[in-house]
């Protein structure tokens, strides 16, 4: 038993923001978890702050003190996460560690990127794709030519070979997420495309074209943690965190045994599953790290949603859509609602939170959620199981 | 070759010669490639210079169409991941044309002088095509 | 009762290595820390590695995977921290929390940097100058022209101004600390220097010049964290973690109420001699942050070893050096011993463990040791007090 | 005022309109310099900009002889922290000959074109020259 709670969550939208910096979509993001928590700053115990390169995009290092500094809640001390695409899982569960060592009641965890525009630096695509690959291997990838979607290429072309797996299952990943972000106003993107826009669009890494692709997005989330005990004081709909689990795998691609499956993901799911003493069936509703629709597809499969090389099948059956058996990125996912890179995981927290609560812009019957949250090609994985308590 | 640590350093110095060096486990036998000071697979810190015979299979590739700015003249090109035959796998640019590519492509080590480096490479089997 | 032991530590030598990376490096550490634990790989079940800024010198983000990959303990967890140079103090302190949580038995922790050199990336001093620079407000610090040693040059003119604190009292704690690394065979400078030369050194940012500076360097550190309970499977000379705390201030020093004294620092010891149930005069040996000699000097007052303005005095009475009331940095300090870091908060903790064993080159008699690690100018300090048990 | 937000870049926005602007607290009083969104005294969320005038003194230098690439045409030149008559407190360049920078020395704002950019500094109040 963990005896973790999440009494308050915040988000900023996700998108271009011209006119902030790091630290003030941090503040944003913070506030409307502690306004949501219905807690002062004063609470707050400690912090972890996930973010994967704010020295390349902004030239800004030492978040923990930035972020804590521009909340205004020195002297408590803030610790900033990085772990890729995960940085914010992994930032959730130091939170998690925190409140489970007992040194703690209140903890506040979050993530943030800049990525793309600013006001400080100004990036462009080539730049921020550049910034994208520090996530892979310096020596063995990036320097042989691999881009990050060239990753996930390399794993979509795998998959489509072991299990017949067609270009037309990624494209309805595309066409599900965006559906789902078209209500979401704190999505990047709020528009619907069709599938045949989805299958034609600009190739970027062979077999995935533009709309198989996350955005760069700036971006923050934050959420306030307790000790479960406690969280009777702030909130009646008691939202438990039941499983926090977290494993690695090589960071290059060619040292795995399998290019269609992530061992990450697989392990921390299998240990998540564990620790909150249920099975893959009892999930209601789950994020997954789709930063490329084969992500999504895989996610299945490595969950358990269903058997190994069935993604394309589940998504012809529409289970993961709204009204399906698992409804998968109910908040249009990193592919429609955007991929700050360092703010996705507690993101994904959020939309979790707010089914859970009844909250939700595409609401479901739920009671038990699942974030699944990815760094880099799958070196990192973070796997959080939520349920809602009464 | 045991004065050369199995490094970064190692893996590319043997490259501008011409070689494709990996790490074989004393302990094991696991050949790991790149090269590493602690086997893959059991963890035990001797080893000793292995070299591939350069052949191989493509296991995955994609063609790379939004390059990094280093890789742009190139584009688009082919990045796979090859197996050797004695096992190991290793991501490189693949030279084959764009539409005959496939996985299972028999391919043999190649090197491309590119921006002063001399970049490790794979290219289709003579006798195939 | 944090209940966590330290069953090994290892570290690189600090200085350059031309011919290895990041990952190379870290493995060269962890794997001592692994054997002087008397461990094996299997054992671990965790990984916090400090790292600040692997992204600008080295093109390679995601540590966490890349340094669990290179040990070969995948799919173990490997969580990268960074709290610029407390980077690793922070690691550590999230491993001290994994431990508590009662989630994990032994967990490994550690740090590394490339700051200079190396097979990947060619650095040079101003690039590393520039990468330092991270470490401080972006808008508002490096936008103004100021530079990281300009920062404590900016505490050391204000400490002179208020407490008549001379740049003499500033040279010893270099001659000092030259004098303590000249033996230490890990150090990356092993020659004493003389008052003259530490007076007359190249100015960098005045008042403090080349002397009063510590280098860049590269390297590399790695702890063993154990339940204390179990330590006793592992070794008789038991060390505990009896004091483990963090804590933040504004990033940039003008939003301060004082320049000459760290908030963090103060506020971090406090709550670690109420931790450990000491006092400051309970300190046998410490490990101060010296990344300039003004931070040592600073450090004594906030950590309670003299009275504020009082440092210079404790100086020229020589109670710091071996021999002294309170030997401080008997490996040679981040200014002899070398800097590269995100190493350095677990180096001191080495350096800590060896004085308590009775391992030390320059062996005193120490029951208690205290290691205090400071992010940029103050925005991050953690204090870990170690004490060995019988 | 209230249209622009507490934010970096609302004040390097004053910066090029030659206004030296905080945020005052609505709540408690309390002038933070830089602006923010969040008061640092207590907290709170309300705020108005504030404008100093400007004048202050100087708490405490460093003479930057290493600098940045950016600032290399400069060196060696005066950094320094300057205490403003209305309490709060900033860091900028300071324009005094390098032999006469001292703690207390009374400063005014200024401005210098560098590399296309309008940077924030202090020089030496002309009563006391
Ligand atoms: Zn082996
Ligand atoms: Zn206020």
């Amino acid at each position: 038993m963990l005896n973790v709670a999440v009494i308050g969550v915040g988000m900023t939208k996700f998108g271009r923001h011209e006119n902030k910096t790091i630290r003030e979509l941090w503040v944003e993001a913070a506030i409307k978890a502690i306004e949501d928590a219905k807690i002062s700053l004063k609470d707050i115990q400690a912090a972890f702050i996930g973010c994967f390169s704010s020295e390349w995009w902004e030239h800004q290092g030492h978040l923990g003190s930035i972020c804590a500094d521009w909340l205004s809640i020195c002297p408590t001390s803030a610790v900033r996460v990085e772990n890729a695409c995960a940085s914010s899982g992994a930032a959730l569960r130091c939170g998690v560690l925190a409140i489970a060592s007992g040194l703690y009641d209140i903890v506040l965890v979050g993530g943030v990127e800049k990525m793309y525009s600013g006001p400080r630096k100004l990036s462009d695509t080539a730049y921020a794709t550049e910034g994208l690959a520090l996530a892979s291997d310096e020596a063995y990838e990036q320097a042989q030519g691999l881009t990050f979607p060239g990753l996930y290429a390399l794993m979509a072309t795998a998959h489509m070979h072991k299990y017949g797996t067609k270009k037309e299952h990624l494209s309805k990943i595309a066409v599900k997420n965006h559906k789902n972000a078209a209500k979401n106003p704190l999505a990047h993107f709020q528009k619907e495309i069709t599938l045949e826009e989805a299958m034609n669009a600009r190739m970027i890494a062979y077999p995935l074209n533009l709309y198989d692709c996350c955005p760069f997005s700036d971006g923050a989330s934050a959420a306030i943690l307790c000790k479960a005990d406690l969280a009777r004081r702030f909130t009646d709909t008691i939202i438990h965190i039941i499983a926090s689990t977290q494993a690695s795998d090589t960071i290059a691609l060619h040292n795995r045994e399998s290019y269609v499956s992530l061992r990450s993901a697989r392990v921390a799911a299998q240990e998540a599953y564990k620790m909150a003493k249920i099975e893959s069936k009892d999930i209601d509703i789950a994020e997954v790290h789709d930063c490329f629709t084969i992500a999504e597809l895989i996610a299945y499969e490595d969950l358990g949603f269903c058997k190994p090389g069935e993604g394309g099948k589940l998504i012809d059956e529409g289970e993961t859509e709204i009204g399906g058996r698992i409804p998968v990125n109910t908040d249009g996912g990193l592919k429609a609602k955007g991929h700050p890179v360092g703010a996705t995981g507690v993101a994904m927290i959020y939309e979790i939170v707010k089914q859970l609560r009844g909250e939700a812009i595409n609401q479901v019957k739920a009671e038990i959620g699942l974030a699944h949250n990815v760094g880099g090609s799958g070196g990192t994985c973070t796997i959080h199981i939520l349920k809602r308590v009464s | 070759m045991q004065e050369r640590d199995a490094s970064i350093q190692s893996f590319y110095e043997f490259i501008k010669e011409g070689k494709l060096m990996g790490t074989k486990c004393l302990k094991c036998g696991y050949i790991n490639l790149p090269p590493r000071p602690i086997c893959q697979a059991c963890g035990s810190k001797d080893w000793e210079w292995f070299q591939f015979s350069g052949k191989g299979k493509l296991e995955t590739y994609t063609i790379i169409h939004v390059p990094p700015a280093k890789f742009k003249d190139l584009a688009p090109y082919i990045v796979g991941i090859v197996k050797l035959i004695e096992g190991s796998s290793i991501t490189a640019i693949i030279k084959s044309k764009l539409d005959e590519v496939k996985i299972g492509l028999d391919l043999i080590v190649d090197y491309m002088e590119y921006k002063g480096e001399k970049l490790l490479c794979f290219k289709v089997e003579e006798s195939q095509s």
